[in-house]
């Protein structure tokens, strides 16, 4: 499962699922990559405003690892997961609105593109502290293992957050504990501007891990059969109930950082090159190649997302301005 | 009737119920359990209620802090100790970017149903890294509760109430009271909403909090006996504070001093004062005079330590001042 | 004679100035290198300065800053660039703990000359974790200086002093400021130890500082149009403050109205309430008010922000109902 | 040079160093212990107040360690410090004065017992934060190597600042830097009362530390001459300017955490066992047995020992009280 993270061959190989999961799985990156292409427009338009990270090119992660989960698991996020939020469940709309700060988004406009939070498919946020969501699984996991609750605890998070000190004390507490987390570095070789190799003295983030006495596996990122299968195995081990498992998904962005970036930092060649190991289209031609897909579901399946997408942003623009007299509702319950 | 016990023991009890009534609560924090607490809070918990209820923490304030607001949002009702306010600095981005954030940045779904218990405060010769008194800093968060148990009856009876708020709740336990002892009556009550008038009087209002508490008391002796009436304001929550308790006792004296252990400048002091300044300035028969710490880092040796921190005379001496 | 420059420019000039000057002053942060700054303060650096001396850091905000200062105590000038202050909580204990104290602790031995530049402040709808105004934290620790440069001019000139001084200087940049223009005289002279009066008036006085000094500036234009004179001062030292430039306005205009992005409760107004409370109650005409953000986490949403922070409406009527 | 960190023998085995070398470590480990008990006395007296942690059991790693290392060095301590202010070269008058909060204490009694400094012999405190000091160093390696100084940093630590994220951050940025740093672990089994294994779930803190990509080693910390040898090793390698090099000391501290702990976590025969390899008397027998030392010769390094403590008493008793005037000193340089 191993990849040369830099330079590895566009992910090929047969596809192990049934035509139905393949096609559910790849919608799903069309959707979120539709919905996330008509954010950045919508950026542009002055319509969505704050700071807006993009999950384009990352696809596979989220979507192979969600799909390894349960309802009852919780997932903890970052300020990239608009692709998260939406895979585990979330209407497209609620998170369209948020964006657009209106009353009818799922944190009514308080939270913004960053802090998408749902309780009913336990989304326990988007956290734009980095790192800053590693504590918090810990203690969900905790939780659950305290109820003898059957869930895990799947938290999202970049390479950047493993420079952290807070990475640090969630991995130790969670690997001493055995606690029911499964650690997902979705490792897009930046956070921000800087370059792994120039944030971590030892680059290799399984190694990192492994020294807390936790498994921990690496996969091609843009793959997300190995994604999806890797995340599988990973949480059949988290579940067995001895802690926590490390999984890096080695995976690219394809954008920006967020909307204020300039790309200084990277060789457009270099973005050139991932591209062609697109998530979305190497996935596609997979399951063509194996009779899968054809050119009509593919249509199909993107006029969906992009008839959701179209829905979702009528669904904001018709939406409402929270009451300025409730600005200081929700601080406190009472 | 009554009986007699120490802060220690009281708040050592309130642990203790809380952790009997619900199985829900549990207490994490470092050296909580096989060294018996710090400072011996939670002496025999371990042994009562094993290692998973009563939680040691490695070294990981930040960790382990974030941990238990994850455990709230999970379903739990954890006390956690963090062993000093000194080192809760670590820690902060938790309480005041997760904790204080979450109900609010959820549109409301999620509260954070936990309790931060903390020693705060100087006067034991602990230097410059182990004497703050933040607890003016937590005070201006939106989004969590701050208590200040100052007497045995609110050591003993704010726990309760902090728990089940669903909301955090960060509580701060000063050092200098712990040994303190005192009579709690059968029938006490607390709640965490008011301010309590410790000590009736109608020349001065002294309006303080936790370990100045009984200093401030010590004060109201010695002016007594020159003929000052002090009354003595418990603020007890420093967080919301209880704006019209405060108003009542400045109106009535038409004199104030605050005391707090903070550093004077941007201390809660300054906040009470400016309340009072926008509440009830025309009642003022004088400007509001503070007695706080001095600005320097908490020094070592005990006469600069004294010098540096609020003390019954420098109390004295300011409320003279007013009269002067 | 003068030029035209923005906010970012004229801090960008600053630091040029300063690496060229001194071979011990470096800039290190977060994306200050290849990614030529956060917020483009240091673009074009990396090249001319090389890596050593624009040293990009790993997200490690408490490692980073502490060794900044650990470089400070080896004899360089560092300045360090935490992205923004909401991230500076994570650093907290290295700037409280280490920077504040080592030379009191040392008995004088160790000075820390380090210089920690932050964006600070609302207003570009980032939410409640991206929004924090936590200057009047800062400003309540002995053993720093913290700056808050609000014009061109102090933009430009606040590094340098900062850099000469042999303790530490937080300098906080509010995010709202850094496309603002305006002239800078070829003669600018800039200290560190005096708040300035930015517009004469007589009637009023609006004390404030950072980014709410335009809004100040808006209202008291609004103001005059109705015939009130305001005076509005710009603190600038946030730590010292500079007590008798505040009295001198207030004592003229006999009336105050105190501006500051932090929450309410707890804010830095208040310890400028508590000061003029201190120094020229008796020379008040009517209680000092304050404009501050409410007392929420900032919210996402255009309407909601700009509800939750200070605006020059909200000042005006602060005012009026001084006169009223 | 691994051992069993539980159940090692005592140290035996030649002494590689001429009786001189030999006795004036002797002497050093012997002039700590004096200290110390002494200290210990004084806290019974009120003498000394606040909190007091005392480095009894502990002396071979400090005092191994610093003779390692040059007078151009520099050092960060903790608030177990006294045996490495003393080794360092600090008067032991000045160390006692502090300690009583006298003003000819070496920070005028600003400091007390956790805060030891001494600008002289670059000792850098003292610091009471666990942790604290860590990132400290990384900073003065890296002014030392912007400066191109031929210095290195040592940093003293337990095993309970291992867990902190202070930890994780600077290792990360010393390895990722190449810095001159000596990360100097006294792994004492405990962090106050709780052991290693309920702290870490790695307990080889030799495998975190490489981890970073950073040399590692471990040595009995208890065997002074293997203290030095490997610390004299570990510090060529720092100065060849490949970076930080992590040297694991495995000690154990003979007293209580501070005077104020009841020692619930831990057996009387553990502490008893321990005694048996503590680090004077194990090396006197080594010395003894080679004809390094004798009796005599022990004697009048022991009492020489206790006349500077004698001689160190008598400084602070005699001294002053800093004018309290002067309280606001020292808060900023002007
Ligand atoms: C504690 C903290 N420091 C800095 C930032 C600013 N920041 C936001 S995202 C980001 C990069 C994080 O990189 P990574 O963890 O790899 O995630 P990615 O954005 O690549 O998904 C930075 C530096 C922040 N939000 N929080
Ligand atoms: C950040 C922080 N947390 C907690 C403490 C309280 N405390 C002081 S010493 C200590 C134990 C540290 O253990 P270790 O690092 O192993 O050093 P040792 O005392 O064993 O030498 C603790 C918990 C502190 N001073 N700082
Ligand atoms: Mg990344
Ligand atoms: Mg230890």
């Amino acid at each position: 499962m191993t990849v040369d993270h830099r330079a590895a061959p566009p992910p090929t190989g047969p596809v192990p699922w049934d035509k139905k999961f393949a096609l559910r799985l790849l919608a799903d990156m069309v959707r979120i990559r539709r919905m996330e292409e008509k954010s950045a427009e919508l950026y542009g338009a002055g319509k969505i405003r704050g700071f807006l990270h993009l999950y384009i090119g990352e696809e596979a992660t989220a979507v192979g690892a969600l799909h390894a989960l349960s309802a009852e698991d919780n997932i903890v996020a970052t300020y990239r997961e608009h692709g998260h939020a939406l895979v585990r469940g979330m209407d497209m709309g609620a998170i369209m609105a948020e964006m657009y700060g209106k009353r009818e988004g799922c944190a009514h406009g308080r939270g913004g593109s960053m802090h998408l939070f749902d309780k009913a498919t336990r989304l326990f946020g988007g956290n734009a502290i980095v790192g800053g969501g590693l504590p918090l699984a810990v203690g969900l996991g905790l939780a659950a293992k305290m109820q003898n609750e059957n869930r895990l605890t799947a938290c999202f998070f970049g390479d950047g957050a493993v420079a952290e000190g807070a990475f640090h004390e969630s991995l130790n507490l969670a690997a001493l504990w055995k606690l029911p987390v499964l650690f997902c570095c979705e490792n897009n070789l930046y956070g921000m501007g800087t370059a792994l190799e120039r944030s971590e003295s030892q680059t290799d983030l399984c190694v990192k891990a492994a020294s807390y006495n936790m498994p921990a596996l690496k996969v091609d990122g843009m793959d997300i059969v190995a994604v999806h299968e890797i995340t599988k195995q990973a949480v059949q081990r988290v579940r067995a109930g001895d802690g926590p498992v490390f999984v890096e998904y080695q995976t690219y962005r394809f954008r920006a950082h967020s909307m204020f970036d300039a790309e200084l930092y990277r060789q457009k060649a270099e973005v050139e090159e991932w591209k062609t190991r697109g998530p979305i289209h190497t996935f596609s031609a997979r399951l063509k190649a194996e009779g899968k897909l054809t050119e009509e579901d593919f249509l199909a399946l993107d006029a969906a997302a992009n008839a959701e997408v179209d829905a979702a942003v009528a669904f904001a623009e018709a939406g409402t301005w929270e009451p300025v007299e409730d600005l200081l509702k929700d601080v406190h319950t009472s | 009737m009554s009986r007699r016990l120490n802060y220690r023991e009281a708040m050592r009890e309130a642990m203790h119920e809380a952790l009997v009534a619900d199985p829900r609560v549990f207490l994490m924090g470092e050296d909580v359990g096989m060294y018996g607490g710090t400072y011996a809070f939670s002496k025999g918990f371990l042994d009562e209620f094993g290692p998973e209820r009563i939680r040691d923490t490695p070294l990981s304030e930040l960790g382990f802090v974030g941990a238990a607001i994850g455990a709230a949002l999970g379903g739990m009702r954890p006390i956690v100790e963090v062993m000093t306010v000194n080192f809760s600095l670590l820690a902060l981005d938790q309480i005041v970017n997760s904790a204080a954030l979450y109900r609010h940045m959820s549109g409301g779904q999620f509260s954070v149903p936990l309790v931060i218990r903390m020693t705060t405060g100087a006067g034991r010769q602990l230097a410059a890294q182990h004497s703050h008194s933040l607890e003016g800093w937590y005070a201006h968060i939106p989004g969590i509760k701050v208590l200040a148990p100052a007497t045995i009856e609110d050591a003993r009876g704010m726990l309760a109430p902090a728990l089940a708020d669903p909301d955090p709740v960060v509580i701060f336990e000063h050092a200098g009271l712990f040994n303190m002892e005192g009579d709690l009556a059968d029938d006490w009550t607390v709640d965490i909403r008011s301010a309590t008038v410790r000590r009736e009087g109608k020349d001065v209002a002294i309006i303080t909090h936790g370990g100045s508490l009984p200093k401030a008391l010590a004060a109201a002796e010695q002016l007594a006996a020159t003929g000052i009436d002090a009354e003595v304001l418990d603020l007890r929550v420093l967080r919301p504070l209880d704006t019209a308790t405060i108003m009542a006792s400045v109106s009535k004296c038409r004199h104030a001093v605050v005391v707090d252990e903070g550093w004077r400048t941007g201390s809660l002091a300054a906040e009470v004062m400016a309340r009072i300044m926008e509440n009830v300035f025309y009642e003022l028969d004088a400007p509001v005079a503070r007695v706080c710490s001095e600005e320097v880092p908490i020094p070592y040796a005990k006469h600069l330590e004294e010098a540096a921190l609020p003390q019954p005379e420098k109390i004295v001496a300011a409320v003279r001042g007013l009269f002067s």
